[in-house]
């Protein structure tokens, strides 16, 4: 079972980047559980969301305290608080770059990768949403799944004129942490 | 025996809805202003104060960075910034 | 004093006695004479209250929830219908911590539409945190009502009250009644003090929204200020008999049970006619009891196993029901029982008097007379000619 | 601004008309105020405990009884004479007001209560993530009323309810924006000078449910008007007293800004049927500035 | 066909599945996306049917009443306080023997507001003579609200049904799910025939005035045919099973529960965390167990009875209250073994996730943790700090 | 008498005037009809199990829905596809229509169904013992408005319901009384012949509750005409479209015969507050027989 | 299972009001009548028949004796007599 | 323990004569119910009431179905339906007396007293309302009470104009019995 924590502002599509990282490995043949943990607040203030999964059933349906990994989709959220709390210590943080922010130091076996989502999706969607992008350095991060599903769950999910956009930002995405990784 | 019940007045002061602001805010210029008062009235937080011309400033604790202040001013003496951007 | 008033009348007279600051009611029978009655007061002057004339029952519980938020004794009465239809506003009164007084006049609830006594109006709203106190006759009922307030506006409690009576026999019902003197209930019953209003001199925000990291604290203290009246209520019956020198116990009464072998447990006006159908049957030599329960919330768990636990018999009568399960009355009785040593051999559930077929000696005997060792859950008086498998 | 009456750091979205709609009535009615707030969207983003936007005395308690609540807040001051001295504020959204309020609201005018009702119009249910309400403008697309291949949007047109609440013969009915905030505030405290029930309509643009930039709150507010969409009138004893009157503007500078009527644009037609609506409340309210004088 | 898909998404899928010709709702967090989608569906010509938008919940159940008086199949949909406001019509409709489906998407009540998930807005509302069916998963919540469909229209039944679904957890979480097909569905659930109705064809007189000589038979029908439906339920799931390929007790449902020394009782998605819980605590040796409780309405106290008289502890978990008393749940299975031989010797009970607290696997240790010889009462994941014993 | 739509049978009281107005309307409106009552006097004394009055299907719910299950009744047979064929008539008393059952009422109104509904306004409860409803008359001594030392009966005026259904926007709005019969069943008739959701309000005289006569329920109905104190009109589209002219008389003689108005005939100044309403009505709905023509 | 529900359509008429009748009861006298049908329409029971002239009449099973026929009849056709008075 | 019953048509004061009946008693100083028993009919529409005495409060709050006393106040409805039913066979019934109602028959030990109550009430109170006549016969048929507590009784309950009046209907509905009983 893993255990996937999204931070995000309300408004910034945590939703639907946990369905669609949900439908991932549904497309994979496991069993995601993806669920919003919903406050009372409105646009701009923080709010997160919850993947987990196995190859059978989820039952659980308690919130995630201890990730296995954290995507964090808006970097101004550190700030706030500890978007890291729990996270196992092996676990992997991917992050959606921005300037000005630090960040916090992880212990030896905890992965931290900065992802220029934001800049990637301007260049190929035209608009600051990074979550495609993030979702393909997840992958490259994490190795949870190949390119392919994520690929194949936008072409299911996007409508026509949104899908390349979307999987150009995906393999920019991924490529930008395959290549920060490897030298 | 008595659980959560009533809050207290103006309580919403300790919660900082400056950090929600992203992506802009706001930049008093304070050249031309002729303290119309029109940022203050407008602005949805209520962060705003001054008396005097070009003494009209927001209190970026509270400001999520809207830009009505800079839409309504008369005089164009408000404008919106990066958020990065120094003053 | 005593005097031969109806029900209703006496309501009016005891609520008129407490000196409530605003009342507001929407009629429906057979709640209307208390109603009634109030308004004439306050018209002649004799009342100096606000009387809010609602549209609906939703909204006399909502101007008796404002009305209480500014720190002043409110009081509205309703039944049936009126209760479902404000249902909403009853939980949120409990919620926010609002002590007031309503009186229920019970009656069946629809569909069918039936005006007629039985309990399933309060009894439905038994999760609400409303104190809910049934009376057995006037005298109970007057002095219910002054007592209800005392309970509800102690600082340690600041919960609502339901003064539960049957509707048209204890409504409608004239007899003598020993009617309290003001001076005395100004003794018994001090002006009330909120601990929280609305006042812009300290101007707080009450019935804020609470989240999953405070919700279930606020509800807690509910159960448990409720589980605390079990101790408060006697100190207030009490004292109620210093003054007025009628002594209740307040939770449950027993009545011919301790020799018992076959004991009713019931509530409201049903149990005059059992305490009757009782003496009759010891005539005979045959050795039952009572046991009435005044106070239904709090759930007085622990007194009514005390009272019981020797009984080898117990038939609980329900006035109302869990529609698909078991009687409301008789399913919280069976649970006190369990993992006690000492026990009833029997506890039997018999369903009475519904929308108000008319409850007999011969219904309380029937009742008896099924009060076998085998367990029974029955439906007394009914006529099965009036029943069919289907309609097509 | 530690004397404020509505404080900051509620957590409405950026751009928020309703948050300043409601610091702007308070603001003139001033610290001798109680308020009575149905659920929704202001009640929400003003008083999650243990936090509260409010200086003054507040108080919810459900989604459509807050003009019944304030008629018992008044009557009980009443009873305290207290109450010439303290003025009650009944406040709700669209939908506890025209919808699943206005029973209450009804009742309350009818019996005459001393309590000014402030609609907060933001035309759907915000709070639970805007649905359509009675005031929710013909063909808006909100996600009870959605555009589909059998749907242009809202079937209905606005409910009158300031019309409904005139009919009721009470003192002072008025309608106003926050695309004028002095007028806003005129009007409150002309309401309060009345004695008996008022009824005062704000429009308050919602940058989420209107899907518009949040820094055009106030312009979209003042486009409502200026294009005879949400025309500002007032009634005094049932009679109009007075309105705005405007140089009507195209409805299409007004739709255009919003996505909740993008699917419009393609459909000449059905924008045609929306200016009809604004031509309506032009002629009916007399709205355009006459040449003469 | 296997989907991945939102809980409120399948809900409106089973529902468009189903071929309701009026549907109305009142919309209300966390039940609105099913009715969104819904709208939605009509809106695209998806789903022929009339959808009514309303003012108010009190109006949806209404306006689905009026409509099931024609003949129609109605759906609607509401949670928390709006169930409460529609409460008088909710009693109505079963008094009227109108079959319907609603979604209870599961919500706490007010006061003090909350959004968040518990139990107490369906759980309060027992005694309406509606059938009441807890799902677990989205699985679940698909299958029983075509099963739901079928046993309210059951020419015996002729009662409205609610599914109780947790609010976000289920209404708002994604997971796969089998969705049947349209073909299948409409073999397993022909269209519906009303028994009577309103049609000048034939012109009866619904829902008279029905006094003391007859109310009594009336609620009784409905007590009976409550009672009758747990005979027709487990044949349902059977036929359901014949064409869906997945089997479903219906009423009660154990978890490794054979050989286990204590058990949980439990509705609703909590019974996935304890599943979990009890599989790591087996892995540790701990003989553990659930019973897992689907249908609460009619109340099968004879299937608990079979399923837990030999288990030596049991915990009943409650995810409601009724203020002062007994936790609803824990009352009833008490109740169930009063006067049995074979019975567990300690029933504890416990008030788990209130208004949104969450519910870990540690919550559910700590429930096994306390089940031991002596009987509890307690609330899990309380935080004393926030209570406080006096305003002053 | 065999083919009759409302049955003789039924308990009301002798003279009652609603019991002879609902067999007027059903009469008008025909066998295909569906009709769809509130709790009140009617329900009461018109279905006492296992008897029944009617002879058209017919339904009762709650006492404040009756508008929301006739919207119900209305979406139903518009999904069986035969709406087109079949009246559906909702109706209720002025307590069910003006006070408790106003938001069901208003919410039908602005959905825009396709139902009349009907309120039987005997201006009070008297199902329940003649308290004050919203309808209630100024003045008139009621059991919750009773007159005494300090009161001189109902403090507010009549709710006016007709306006208030008018404003919503609606097809058409009518007022009668069975003081004019034919008048009664050509307003139903006409009613039933638009499309959309209708309002009429007929003023039914109760012996009971208004302590008159039984033989006189049709003298008084004609004479609160005839006073200008129950204006008989019509608005279709939101205009006033035809008014019953009338001569007016003093509304002493319409408050003479009737017990609950007895306490005035001591107190001329009251009588002149209620002749003002008269005067006002007339002056409003210009209800004045004119000389010309 | 089901107990009591429905009603049957008309079976009111199974209760006889006209035992309620105690001090008075209608006279059609049918001398002078015009056939408006007036009394007919407002009826509170709907128990008067009749067409042609002089044939109006009620039916003493239902009549409660309102006096309500009488009272309309432009022709005095219709008096009230004391219950006890023969035909 | 004595059971009354009175028949009446709603309307007709049943439920004053009940409660005037029963503060007669009050005023003996025993223990009175009364208690309507309400239909959901309409003026005119039979309905009755119950007045049940004790020399201790009473409990039982069932109906009167074995009355001592029935008392009639409105004949026809005798047409109707049985008015005795159940009547003690000792039992005796006080009958407002009216032409063309003829009288059931009742058994050796039953006794039946026809009074002209509403002739004497139109007599004395001007119009035909025979309730504190009957109340006057009633005392003398069964001598539950001294006609001075009804006198007592009438001078606490009725307006100040209406006592005399009232005395004077009660007194002569109890000389008739009287008379009518002697010789
Ligand atoms: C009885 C009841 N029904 C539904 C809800 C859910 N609810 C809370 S606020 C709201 C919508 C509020 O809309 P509006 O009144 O227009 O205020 P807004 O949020 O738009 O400012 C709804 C549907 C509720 N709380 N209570
Ligand atoms: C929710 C609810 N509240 C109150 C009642 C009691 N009730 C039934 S009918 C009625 C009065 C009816 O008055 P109106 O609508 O004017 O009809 P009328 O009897 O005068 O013809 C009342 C108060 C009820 N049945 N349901
Ligand atoms: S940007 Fe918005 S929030 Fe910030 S000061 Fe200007 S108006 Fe206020
Ligand atoms: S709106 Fe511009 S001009 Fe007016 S006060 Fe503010 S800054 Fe000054
Ligand atoms: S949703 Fe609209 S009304 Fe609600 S807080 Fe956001 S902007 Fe304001
Ligand atoms: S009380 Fe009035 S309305 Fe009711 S039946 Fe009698 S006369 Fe008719
Ligand atoms: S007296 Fe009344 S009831 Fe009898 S026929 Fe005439 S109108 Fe009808
Ligand atoms: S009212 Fe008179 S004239 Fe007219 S039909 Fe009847 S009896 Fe004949
Ligand atoms: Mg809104
Ligand atoms: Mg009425």
């Amino acid at each position: 079972m893993k255990e996937i924590r999204i931070h995000a502002r309300a408004g910034q599509g945590a939703i639907t980047t946990a369905s669609l990282l949900g439908y991932i490995y549904f497309l994979k043949g496991m069993y995601p559980y993806a669920v919003p943990h919903f406050g009372a607040a409105r646009m701009g203030a923080p709010m997160n969301a919850f993947v987990r999964v196995d190859s059978k059933p989820i039952r659980l349906r308690s919130q995630i305290y201890e990730p296995d990994y954290v995507l964090i989709v808006d970097a101004t959220l550190m700030r706030g608080f500890n978007c890291f709390s729990g996270l196992k210590d092996n676990g992997i943080a991917i992050i959606n770059q921005r300037e000005g922010v630090e960040i916090p130091k992880v212990n030896a076996r905890q992965k931290v990768f900065l992802v220029p989502a934001n800049d990637i999706a301007l260049k190929t969607i035209g608009r600051p949403l990074g979550n495609t992008a993030l979702l393909g350095a997840f992958a490259a991060a994490t190795g949870e799944y190949e390119l392919e599903f994520l690929v194949e769950a936008i072409k299911k999910r996007f409508p026509a004129g949104l899908q390349d956009p979307n999987i150009k930002a995906a393999t920019q995405g991924y490529e930008f942490v395959k290549n920060s990784t490897k030298g | 025996m008595f659980g959560p019940l009533i809050s207290k007045p103006g309580s919403s002061k300790s919660n900082k809805t400056g950090s929600w602001r992203v992506e802009i805010r706001p930049r008093f210029l304070q050249k031309n202003c002729i303290a119309c008062k029109m940022c203050l009235l407008i602005c949805p937080e209520g962060c705003i104060e001054g008396d005097a011309k070009n003494t009209y400033h927001c209190d970026f604790t509270y400001c999520k960075g809207c830009g009505n202040c800079a839409a309504i001013c008369p005089k164009a003496d408000i404008e919106m910034v990066k958020e990065e951007t120094k003053e | 004093m005593k005097e031969f008033l109806e029900g209703s009348m006496a309501v009016a007279k005891a609520v008129q006695l407490c000196k409530p600051g605003v009342v507001s009611a929407y009629p429906i029978t057979p709640q209307t004479h208390i109603v009634e009655e109030l308004a004439q007061m306050v018209a002649d002057g004799h009342l100096k209250a606000e009387f809010v004339n609602v549209e609906s029952e939703h909204s006399a519980a909502s101007v008796v929830l404002g009305a209480a938020a500014t720190g002043v004794r409110t009081y509205t009465a309703t039944s049936s219908q009126g209760l479902f239809l404000m249902a909403e506003v009853v939980f949120n009164i409990a919620g926010l911590r609002l002590p007031m007084l309503m009186t229920c006049a019970n009656r069946a609830v629809s569909a069918p539409i039936n005006i007629w006594n039985d309990q399933q109006d309060s009894v439905s709203l038994r999760d609400s945190g409303w104190i809910q106190l049934y009376v057995e006759d006037l005298q109970e009922t007057v002095d219910f009502h002054l007592m209800g307030y005392r309970l509800s506006e102690d600082k340690s409690m600041m919960l609502p009250v339901m003064i539960c009576m049957d509707g048209f026999i204890l409504t409608h019902g004239i007899e003598t009644i020993d009617m309290p003197e003001q001076a005395l209930v100004d003794k018994f019953l001090p002006s009330y003090k909120a601990l929280y209003k609305l006042d812009p001199a300290n101007p707080i925000t009450m019935g804020p929204l609470v989240d999953a990291d405070y919700y279930m604290e606020t509800r807690y203290a509910i159960d448990q200020t409720q589980k605390e009246a079990l101790a408060l209520i006697p100190k207030i019956t009490a004292e109620f008999s210093k003054v007025f020198g009628r002594a209740y116990n307040g939770l449950v009464e027993g009545y011919r049970i301790d020799d018992a072998e076959r004991v009713i447990v019931a509530m409201g006006s049903v149990c005059g006619t059992i305490k009757e159908t009782i003496d009759e049957l010891r005539k005979k030599g045959k050795k039952v009891g009572l046991l009435k329960i005044t106070c239904y919330r709090p759930f007085p768990a622990q007194q009514i196993y005390e009272a019981l636990k020797n009984i080898p018999k117990v038939a609980v009568v329900d006035r109302a029901l869990s529609l698909g399960s078991y009687a409301p009355l008789a399913a919280e009785i069976k649970a006190a029982f369990f993992g006690k040593k000492k026990k009833p051999s029997v506890i039997s559930s018999f369903i009475v008097g519904l929308g108000g077929r008319d409850i007999t000696k011969d219904s309380i005997k029937e009742v008896f007379r099924l009060l076998t060792t085998t367990e029974k859950n029955e439906y007394i008086d009914l006529k099965p000619e009036l029943l069919k498998e289907s309609y097509e | 601004m530690n004397k404020q009456l509505f404080n900051p750091g509620h957590t409405a979205c950026a751009g928020c008309g309703q948050s300043l709609a409601a610091r702007l009535v308070l603001e003139a009615s001033g610290p001798n105020t109680v308020i009575i707030n149905n659920t929704g969207c202001l009640e929400v983003f003003s008083t999650k405990y243990p936090e509260s936007a409010w200086a003054v005395p507040w108080i919810h308690s459900l989604f459509e009884n807050a003009a019944a609540v304030a008629s018992g807040v008044e009557a009980g001051l009443k009873s305290l004479g207290t109450k010439d001295t303290i003025n009650v504020i009944a406040q709700a959204g669209d939908g506890g007001t025209a919808d699943i309020g206005l029973q209450a609201l009804s009742g309350m005018l009818e019996r005459g209560h001393d309590v000014l009702f402030v609609c907060y119009d933001n035309e759907a249910y915000m709070n639970t993530g805007v649905q359509r309400s009675g005031l929710t403008p013909f063909d808006s697309n909100t996600t009870t009323s959605p555009t589909g291949i059998q749907s242009c949007g809202n079937l209905r047109p606005k409910k009158p309810v300031p019309e409904i609440a005139n009919a009721h013969g009470i003192p002072y009915v008025a309608t106003a924006s926050v695309g004028f905030p002095q007028d806003l505030s005129r009007k409150v405290k002309k309401a309060l000078s009345i004695k008996g029930p008022k009824y005062l309509q704000v429009h308050v643009p919602c940058p989420l449910g209107w899907r518009h930039d949040p820094g055009l709150t106030f312009q979209i507010g003042k486009l409502a008007v200026e294009t005879g969409l949400y025309p500002l009138f007032e009634y005094e004893n049932g009679r109009l007293s007075a309105v705005r009157q405007i140089q009507p503007k195209p409805v299409e500078e007004y739709l255009k800004a919003q996505g909740r009527f993008k699917h419009l644009l393609s459909k000449p037609e059905e924008v045609k049927k929306i200016q009809a609506v604004a031509d309506a409340n032009i002629e009916r309210y007399n709205l355009k500035v006459q040449a003469t004088s």
